[in-house]
């Protein structure tokens, strides 16, 4: 499974105007690859996300599949930024909602689901409903509903961004796992860059609005990782480059507005 | 918390009691027409001959019997149209003029022209009741499917939800408080239309008891079937507060 | 001044309940005329689509003059106190000349002797109001046989489904009263079966009622109203459908022409009399129905001042 | 996109055509009744000389008239009243059986009533239609706010929010588009009630020119008198949805 | 302006059973401190926040201010950890709304809403409704309305959250300036124990489910601070110290789950 995006543009009509949120973007992403998109607030991280998960239609340009699923159908899951969990649904139900729409069965789906709930901590909240859970549980609902739906493609919008930095270790480490077992692709959008440099093979840097690809960096660091061992001179090294790129990029943004 | 709340649910209760009081004494006065206004203590005696005499009850049931068939007739094809027209702007563009145009037709004025056409049986008077109760079910629903916000259809569609999983999934949970008020209003609105199709044609019934009642000037008789009405609305009230608390467990109750 | 008691009698205005039928012609004509104005009069004419839905207003003094068919509301509201009295017929069931109103019939069920006679009437569908005179012919009709009401199937149905009714064969006998008589008659799926003169000859199904502000109040007003009342009346009955005539009644009914002199129209006494005994039988039958309270003795609803005072008038005018 | 959307524009009206053209067609080829019936064509023959007559226009206007003011006087009541039940739940528990009773009486039932009340005149009419549409209105938009979500009442209590603050801040603008669905419930029910009272007691009005056209069997008369009420819920509808795009411009709009 | 919490319970009443969220907080807040909070997922600091701000009601125990304000009543500004932006006013109008409760003039309002809008780099979206931004560009609207409403206490809900690290520096650098200068006490919630470290002068470490102050920490570095100096070892030191004491909280809630 790989993807190519080629010249994706994507403008979006307001009352008063129009916002160019992606301008261009083109690049691959390769089998079993774990890519990191980091770039400015706004400069159209989710919204090219939701363009390869085909919830958008792009305004130019195109996305092309390479799928060997037997259906030919592309399997996504999206890992929401603001967690898309339903509020009419329990945990439970809301974490086998990917196995339901998938036709899977009543008892099995929540098996697994409950595995999942259990992994992300919450066993206890599985019959709660959304509206009685922290804003982090909420996330993880969203997480766990991602990882057990066992998609081909699993794109992570700051999937860990309300997470306490432990949780999260714990919680990106069950990533890396699932990713190397499953042999997926994994596109993942964060602003930590640190984060970016640990867990990619490859980090997209985008330009503020509207959104290009700036540099793509593959990381020089080898399997499996260490992800609690950020002071390697490696890891440290990219995320200077990194944060160097970004930072004119933000600096203007909040400057000299567009 | 628990005891205002008790004196709340009192509240209501001793406001009409004290309305009664006052009408009850005003008529004693002769300062009302008790010919218009009865004193509450004879409606209730009226209303106790007619319970017991089994007259009120049979009315009951007829009027009940059209007012269920109806909102089966009525608002289940409202409620799917309103679910389909909440969900898809092409069907609204389609359909919205249509409602639009239908839902203002008098249904009283033209009972004969479905009587021609549904026969002067009691599928007529289902069928009046049936489209009345179409059009609030329809457009609270639509109105409820339209404010579910868009990132949960965009939940279904990325984990491949298929029309029918979207429906009863996301379409129908996320508009089912709206769908609830939405039932309020076609149950009010399938009992007002019972009784006005009793008006004017039904030989039993709340509306022919009514109209019966006006025509011998029993406005006794009169007073006691409307207190029957109220009393169904706030039975169908209970019904639809119970209904919303079982089927919305997820509703987020605001104090005070 | 013609027909005035007091030589300039102040101008009154007065608000009388108005429906478009046949049985309302006497006050179209009077409005019409001239009438009303002639005796200082001005009418506002007011709509409810029932007499009886009126009496409460009648009670209330909210309308003045209420015109109608006799009906049980009105001997309730007197049995219980309120002042309203009867002061005029307008219409009665003639025993000559034609129907008016009276129970139809199927064609086919007329055509193949199937309905000779009352008692053919049982287990038959019939549309008519059991709580409303359509009911009383019934029963009266009935009660030739020794059948009652429980022995046909009534149906309680608008006057215009009953031509579609009759015509689909879902009812048998309607009651009808013009111009539906015409309008069946035209479509040709129903023929007069029994006019109500066959029935109950001589009953009183119209009258014309007063409220507290005639009776009490301004019984002036009241008797200058039956002047023109009963003038009207008298060039109804002697002018029949002359084109003056059938121009007020197209005019007040919005029945065309055509249908107008094609129908057949009520009958009034040219005295405004009522067949008294007609009304109490009628009180007596709802009572036993249970419709109604108690019967009102005769002068407690039927007050004759006004219209023999009018009479009185139109005699001195006339000489 | 656009293009569909015009398609669908058209659709709903080659609908009707679609309809009319069958019916017509049925009607002169004597398989419909055309007494209860009558071919579209002398439909619109009518329709065209009631327009130039100023028959239709003034009965229009009268019509209109009772819609607007008692719209005013029932729907605005209903809508601070549905505000006011939707923030608290002391209101609710004191006012919702109130509703519940009321709602339910059938107001052509006690008109009579009103009458005795308001007089016979015009102010007996507004009454009643006032009443009908205060109800849908009160429903539609103390549901409105209950689906506000509790975080933005934290906010604007948070930042020091008044009561009144709150109400034209969050309560108000958070229902308004089930305010908007509310308002098209009571527009609808306004005209339909003054239709109704002017069927029963009216010389005036579209509601008297129906029964008129009753009375007098009249039928492409009903048709036309039916025909302008349609196009007065229509365009009802199309002020409803004016005032929509113009009040929630926030409103998000899903396609398909 | 401080605030004293006395022993503070919290239990939400669910469906079925209830969840306590805090049991037995205690703890003061000083005079122009700010005070960090830090915490595992789930744990109650939103809570312990809405308490402050009076949005709850404590089950058991009190808050009790001393407030120099002439009015005597208490001027708190909550950034909500779910943003809280209003769907139905613009940019502006949301960045005003606190002065306008205030019954601040539209004119005034505006103008002071401005410079804030344009400090969070959203000029160019002034008149743009919420969902016509990015979740970044939405938690900057929620941190310009509370900077904007000028408040004596600033409750801060992970108000950087979804903001870039570049973008995240700058507005921690505008939040110290707005502190110092205006002698504010901030409450300040973070999943980032590094930024808690950098930016207060005191620490809170709370317990897992049901949450407790667990330590306090004063903070060992003097003032203003240099908040890209993230390698001084006070601040490592400090920081190690903390995430040894969230671990054993995290990883008992994830393993064996309440
Ligand atoms: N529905 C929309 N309508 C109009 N403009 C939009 C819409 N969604 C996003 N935008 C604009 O597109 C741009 C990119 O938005 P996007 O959400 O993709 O950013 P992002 O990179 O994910 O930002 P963040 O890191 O803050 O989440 C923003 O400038 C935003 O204002
Ligand atoms: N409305 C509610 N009803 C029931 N339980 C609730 C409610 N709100 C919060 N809780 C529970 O209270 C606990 C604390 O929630 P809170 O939101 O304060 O956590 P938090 O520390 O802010 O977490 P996070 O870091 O994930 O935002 C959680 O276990 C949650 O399940
Ligand atoms: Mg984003
Ligand atoms: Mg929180």
């Amino acid at each position: 499974m790989r993807f190519e995006c080629h010249n994706l543009c994507k403008v979006y009509l307001t009352r008063d105007g129009s916002v160019t949120a992606l301008d261009g973007v083109t690049f691959a992403a390769e089998q079993e690859e774990f890519v990191c998109i980091v770039g400015p607030s706004g400069c159209g991280k989710t919204t090219l996300l939701k363009l390869i998960a085909g919830l958008l239609e792009p305004t130019v340009g195109r996305i092309t599949f390479d799928s060997d699923a037997a259906d030919g159908r592309l399997r996504s899951a999206l890992v929401f930024q603001e967690h898309g969990v339903f509020p009419w649904m329990t945990v439970l139900d809301n974490v086998a909602f990917g196995l339901e729409m998938q036709g899977v069965g009543r008892q099995d789906r929540y098996a697994r689901a409950r595995a999942f709930i259990r992994k992300v901590g919450l066993s206890a909240f599985a019959n709660n409903y959304p509206h009685e859970l922290s804003v982090g549980m909420r996330q993880r609902v969203g997480i766990a509903r991602a990882f057990v739906a066992d998609p081909q493609v699993l794109l992570m919008d700051e999937p860990f961004g309300s997470l306490d930095a432990q949780t999260k270790l714990v919680l990106q480490e069950e990533l890396l796992r699932i990713w190397k077992d499953n042999r997926k692709l994994v596109v993942y959008v964060t602003h930590d860059i640190e984060e970016a440099v640990l867990l990619a093979d490859r980090v997209l840097v985008m330009s503020g609005r509207p959104g290009r690809i700036r540099e793509e960096i593959q990381v020089p660091l080898g399997r499996p990782r260490n992800l609690s061992d950020r002071e390697r001179p490696e890891v440290v090294e990219v995320k200077l480059r990194i944060w160097g790129m970004l930072e004119d990029e933000v600096r203007q943004g909040l400057e000299m507005p567009t | 918390m628990k005891k205002t709340m008790r004196l709340e649910r009192w509240l209501p209760v001793a406001l009409v009691a004290g309305i009664l009081a006052v009408w009850e004494w005003q008529v004693s006065a002769g300062r009302m027409s008790a010919l218009f206004f009865p004193a509450p203590s004879t409606i209730a005696a009226t209303f106790a001959r007619l319970l017991t005499t089994c007259v009120l009850p049979a009315n009951i049931v007829a009027t009940l019997s059209r007012v269920f068939v109806g909102l089966a007739l009525g608002a289940i094809p409202g409620l799917i149209l309103g679910l389909a027209m909440g969900s898809s702007s092409r069907l609204r563009a389609v359909f919205d003029p249509l409602i639009a145009a239908l839902h203002p037709l008098p249904k009283i004025a033209v009972l004969p022209l479905i009587m021609i056409i549904f026969g002067i049986g009691e599928t007529s008077k289902v069928v009046v009741v049936a489209i009345a109760c179409f059009f609030p079910m329809l457009i609270s629903t639509a109105a409820g499917v339209r404010q579910i916000h868009p990132i949960y259809f965009e939940v279904a569609e990325n984990y491949g939800g298929r029309l029918l999983q979207v429906f009863t999934r996301v379409v129908l949970p996320g508009s089912l408080p709206l769908v609830l008020s939405g039932l309020r209003l076609a149950l009010n609105t399938a009992l007002l239309l019972a009784i006005a199709v009793e008006l004017v044609s039904a030989r039993e019934g709340l509306g022919s008891m009514i109209w019966f009642a006006w025509e011998t000037l029993r406005t006794e008789e009169l007073y006691a079937t409307l207190a029957t009405t109220a009393a169904l609305g706030i039975s169908f009230n209970i019904v639809v507060q119970y209904l919303t608390a079982k089927l919305v467990p997820w509703q987020v109750e605001r104090e005070g | 001044a013609r027909g005035g008691a007091s030589p300039t009698p102040e101008l009154a205005h007065l608000k009388v309940v108005h429906l478009p039928y046949l049985t309302f012609a006497p006050l179209f004509i009077a409005e019409e005329e001239g009438y009303f104005a002639e005796q200082a009069l001005e009418v506002e004419f007011v709509k409810f689509d029932r007499s009886s839905k009126a009496i409460p207003a009648l009670v209330q003094g909210d309308v003045d003059v209420l015109g109608g068919t006799i009906s049980l509301g009105l001997f309730n509201a007197i049995a219980r106190d309120a002042n309203i009295k009867i002061v005029a017929g307008k219409g009665y069931v003639t025993t000559a000349g034609c129907p008016f109103n009276g129970l139809m019939a199927r064609r086919e069920l007329l055509e193949s002797g199937q309905l000779d006679e009352p008692a053919h009437l049982a287990g038959r569908r019939v549309a008519a109001n059991p709580s409303s005179s359509s009911g009383y012919y019934v029963e009266v009709l009935l009660a030739g046989s020794s059948l009652s009401l429980d022995d046909v199937e009534i149906v309680d149905i608008m006057s215009p489904v009953k031509l579609d009714a009759l015509e689909k064969g879902t009812v048998d006998v309607v009651y009808a009263s013009e111009p539906w008589v015409t309008h069946i008659l035209r479509a040709g799926h129903g023929e007069m079966w029994l006019p109500i003169q066959a029935i109950l000859p001589g009953f009183q199904t119209g009258i014309l009622a007063y409220g507290p502000t005639l009776l009490e109040q301004n019984s002036d007003a009241g008797r200058r109203f039956m002047v023109a009342y009963l003038k009207a009346v008298q060039q109804y009955i002697i002018e029949g459908k002359t084109e003056r005539n059938l121009e007020i009644l197209a005019q007040h009914t919005g029945l065309d022409l055509e249908l107008l002199k094609e129908a057949c129209w009520p009958t009034f006494h040219d005295d405004g009399q009522i067949d008294v005994q007609s009304m109490v039988d009628f009180q007596n039958w709802a009572v036993a129905e249970g419709l109604i309270d108690s019967a009102v003795a005769t002068k407690m609803f039927w007050d004759p001042e006004f219209i023999e005072y009018a009479v009185q008038v139109l005699e001195v005018d006339k000489q």
